[in-house]
């Protein structure tokens, strides 16, 4: 077995490195720069029943070291994505997870039937969207809610069930746990974090919808600290996400607790940073596994302290 | 096919009130066609973290130019850096200006350091098509900002608002009132300016603008560059940055 | 009236520029750079009953435009702070506000009687500290405990009393009301986020106690939506604070509602920074009121919605 | 009084194997004491966003200069810094070494880029003070490095652990045996050396140690560079860097 190999639930990923939703199209357009087939896996831009046009400009705003985005799941609808992503998504070599989005529920199980019957390697459950029928709460707040949607979609869709945390949720530990129950395979830990710009000039919020997703470098400790968190509970494995810029950071993430992580904002500024980490981790797991030292940093500190 | 090269700063000069001519050396990409861009990666560090975009304002084989004004935080950090520096260029990105006939008469209207890609355009077609060039600034330039288009153009207008260059006043108060006779017209430039071109002109399909929008990532999968088109729903830094008068709409 | 002063609760403020505690010291070490009385105020380090040693090596950390903080309250104690720093303090003119600490509540109310017979404009109550009597929970997790501990030490102290809120809490608003009906003039929004750094040479934690408190840059967006969120609720006058670095983060701060900010981390960067800030401030507000222009974005984001 | 202050860049040259000198042009701030350090802002973005400390290897009016080496973040940007480039300084911090006598008898014992203090010191007293100088490096240095230290002292002795340069070996495998002819013993560099070398002295009051720890700030408000002294919580930046060596305790 390969030294970086993974495997998460059912599925085995050549290397953790895996490229966010929303941050890497549908494929293809990484595939222009590298062979996507040498990532562990890649998370699909979240798509929904009806196609979107998203929100309103501006969509993107930098802060320190980390960006506010508000985008709106702009996608093309089901239907497209089925005609247009799907064809070549089944052709590839690699982890595909499609990831889903909706405003009622009922949307979220809609998609999973119709992807039941792609070739693809799972699902993964975007719960930060806003719940219309819940009053535009977000989905992934509340861990009833979370239970409810996992369930429901694992036992349609007849694949993995990954599901994405939203850092908003006030019990991360309980939606972890809402999620096993319901047979989610995995957590991913996290989608962007609610803030806020204001344009100090025009002296209103830049975002028309005021809060923006944030993301990138700098929400990377917190992120990570939940990991470790979510680590100790021992619920599921961890797929970590959130201001991965380079191999060190990816180091952390496994350390820490993840098994599997996904770079998201990253491949903005860098669009071969998939394959340039990969290869690094393959440099450096020469004679170790991967699987044997995630988490790896738990131990060692229970160490230090007897 | 899109590259990721080292540009070494051979000279970063002030030519006007907060612009700049960024001049860097680094692997000759082959050939670029007018008006695509560049993402400048301006730190080393995280912050600021993204790309800027950047079009090409002229290439000669391993020199790279770019014309830049200095607006925010990243253009500010840029303008301090010196000589031997290095910035990482992501190019070629985007679509070009449609290719120019023999002898074709054609329109640049550019505004500030929008002129920037139709710099490009006049270099990458000199001698083969008339140009008729009337571009604008808000204050003095150096004349290397404008040099190429003087050499290369059958007519050649300048103004500034505040009349230390050529004639006072914007721009468009100086094209020609007949637009017929023009086979095409292309212009960049600030957004309110492009929009009042186009009421100017009857036959939108001749035109072609340049668009800019704030970009994540300059290759089509942050989507955030998204304007509305016409038809549908247009990303700048795939679909553009040049549309046909036909498709784009102002009114946001 | 000034058109940079600004009244919060039972006090006024020349400007609405202050530092925050434990980066600014005792107000000694940053008037050797410039004269402090310049500024609205600033909040001395916290102090504790005892003195205390802090936290072992490493304390302080960098992570991407922010940093990540293990100090532990070091300080000298309150025989030692009122022998050594209240003198100086007593003779400043401009406001001095005590942050005050704990590891039992009764610590803050001891603190409290004796602070009483300061010259000293106001108390900060610094719940971001583990209750020991409660298995290490942090206080300010807990509004009937935010409660309990702020309508103590009004009672006690006879002068303004704020709270500095810790991002843990789960539930802001409701801590922010709590304060409120404790009688607590203001609520100072942040304290540090919880984060966490691996030392991926070592494959450790960095700190000895795994999680830091993160600051700077990085956490400015996060903190200032809660800004925003607390200020539509009108609770508390909102003293912000969390990544201020410039003059045009203080606007952003402003505009989104709060009355007054403080500068943390930046104050490392640059001693300088609040002259500066406070030049810029006067500067700015040459026509327009500070006062007119707090929560403006509130405003003028329903404006274009209509 | 300390003084934030705008160094351009003279040179930034690589004098070893990931190490550096970087020499910086910015107003002079008259008198600084040696063991006294600096605290630089490596970008203008705010990342990295602390200052790093670095001790003065040297100072002429108002060329300042710096002797560092690469191991992580701060110093790897820092390295690709080119001519021209400003970098701000804030300075002097810290106390510094003892004043020394005339003719007095004085042993330097240095490690790496711990050598830089012991450089501006030894430059600060040259021809007044009898030096007697041993420093190590892991691998070769240019001339540039340690050329003061060969100029003024009565004994110099240098070594590297792969025998590039001088003698091979640690440093402290070289230095006297009999250490009581030597008024003061002064030293910097890796941890684990001055912890060997006290063992070594008897008499730990005529030592003195330049030590280092992570430093926030750099002038006493952050508390992030405290260290256990003998009888109190030492803070390097303020009570320091140098200590005597009746006061340090190894043990962590
Ligand atoms: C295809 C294209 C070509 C361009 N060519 C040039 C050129 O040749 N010369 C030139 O001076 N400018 C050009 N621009 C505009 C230039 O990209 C912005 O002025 C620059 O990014 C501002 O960066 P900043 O950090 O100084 O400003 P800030 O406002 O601090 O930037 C914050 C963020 O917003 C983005 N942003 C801000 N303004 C713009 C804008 N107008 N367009 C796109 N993104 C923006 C930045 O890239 C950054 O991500 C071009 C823009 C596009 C889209
Ligand atoms: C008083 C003093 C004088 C110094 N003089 C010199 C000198 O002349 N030449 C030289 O090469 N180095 C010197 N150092 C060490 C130098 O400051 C560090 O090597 C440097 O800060 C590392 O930065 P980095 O970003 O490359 O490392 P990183 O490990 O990425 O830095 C992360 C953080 O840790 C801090 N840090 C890391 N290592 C050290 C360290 N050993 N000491 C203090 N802070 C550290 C950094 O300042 C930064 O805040 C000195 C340190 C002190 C305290
Ligand atoms: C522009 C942008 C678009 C995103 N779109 C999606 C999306 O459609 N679905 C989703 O689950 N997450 C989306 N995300 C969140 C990322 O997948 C990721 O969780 C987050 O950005 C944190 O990782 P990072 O710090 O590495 O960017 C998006 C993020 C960005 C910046
Ligand atoms: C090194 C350090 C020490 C701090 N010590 C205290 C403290 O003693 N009491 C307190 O209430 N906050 C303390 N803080 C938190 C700051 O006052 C401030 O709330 C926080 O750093 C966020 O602001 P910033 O991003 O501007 O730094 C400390 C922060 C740092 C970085
Ligand atoms: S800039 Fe990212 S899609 Fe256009
Ligand atoms: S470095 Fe901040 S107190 Fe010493």
């Amino acid at each position: 077995m390969s030294k970086v190999q993974v495997k998460v639930g059912s599925l085995t990923f050549k290397n953790p490195i895996l490229l966010a939703s929303g941050t890497c199209g549908n494929g293809k357009e990484i595939n222009k720069f590298y062979n996507i087939n040498i990532l562990g896996g890649f998370v699909t831009k979240s798509i929904t029943i009806n196609p979107r046009e998203g929100n309103p400009n501006p969509r993107i705003w930098e802060s320190y070291a980390g960006i506010l985005n508000s985008i709106g799941l702009e996608n093309a609808g089901l239907d497209k994505f089925l005609e247009e992503e799907i064809p070549f998504l089944e052709k590839l070599n690699t982890n595909v997870i499609v990831s889903i989005a909706g405003e009622k529920k009922e949307e979220y199980y809609e998609i999973a039937r119709v992807l039941r019957e792609c070739k693809i390697s799972g699902i993964e459950i975007n719960l930060s969207c806003p719940n219309v029928e819940g009053g535009g709460m977000l989905f992934g707040i509340d861990s009833e809610m979370v239970k409810e949607i996992t369930k429901n979609v694992v036992n349609i869709v007849d694949k993995p069930v990954w599901v994405k945390l939203t850092p908003q949720a006030k019990d991360i530990i309980g939606v972890a746990k809402a999620v096993r129950s319901a047979g989610g395979e995995a957590v991913v830990v996290f989608n962007t974090f609610l803030g806020l710009a204001i344009d100090w000039k025009k002296r209103e919020p830049v975002f028309k919808r005021i809060f923006a997703g944030y993301s990138g470098p700098a929400i990377k400790p917190i992120v990570l600290r939940y990991v470790w968190e979510l680590y100790e509970e021992n619920i599921l494995p961890i797929v970590g996400c959130g201001g991965i810029v380079n191999f060190t950071d990816v180091l952390e993430y496994i350390f820490a607790g993840a098994s599997l992580v996904q770079i998201g904002s990253a491949n903005f500024r860098d669009p071969w940073i998939g394959e340039k980490i990969v290869k690094e981790v393959q440099n450096y797991f020469k004679e170790e596994k991967v699987v044997d030292l995630i988490g790896i940093a738990h131990k060692n500190h229970e160490e230090v302290d007897k | 096919m899109v590259k990721d090269i080292v540009g070494e700063i051979v000279f970063n000069k002030k030519v006007g009130n907060n612009i700049y001519i960024l001049s860097l050396e680094a692997e000759d990409v082959g050939e670029i066609y007018p008006g695509q861009f560049a993402m400048l990666r301006i730190e080393n560090g995280y912050d600021p973290f993204l790309r800027r975009p950047m079009s090409l304002f002229k290439k000669n084989g391993n020199k790279y130019y770019f014309l830049y004004q200095v607006v925010g935080r990243g253009t500010e950090i840029l303008s301090r850096k010196r000589e031997g520096e290095e910035i990482s260029i992501l190019l070629p990105l985007g679509n070009s200006f449609p290719k120019l006939k023999e002898r074709e008469n054609v329109l640049i209207v550019g505004g500030g350091v929008g002129i920037a890609p139709l710099n490009f355009l006049v270099n990458f077609y000199k001698d083969q098509v008339n140009f008729y060039t009337f571009i604008g600034f808000s204050s003095f330039v150096l004349e290397e900002v404008y040099v190429d288009f003087k050499n290369y153009s059958r007519e050649f207008v300048i103004s500034s608002e505040d009349s230390s260059l050529g004639y006072k006043g914007k721009i468009l108060d100086f094209i020609p009132e007949n637009l017929d006779n023009f086979e095409k017209i292309i212009s960049c430039g600030p957004s309110k300016m492009l929009e009042i071109l186009m009421k100017k002109v009857k036959d939108k399909e001749k035109v072609y603008l340049s668009l800019e929008e704030r970009m994540g990532c300059g290759f089509g999968i942050c989507l955030s560059c998204a304007v509305r088109g016409k038809n549908r729903l247009l990303h700048v830094c795939k679909d553009g940055p040049v549309f046909c008068g036909t498709e784009v709409v102002f009114n946001e």
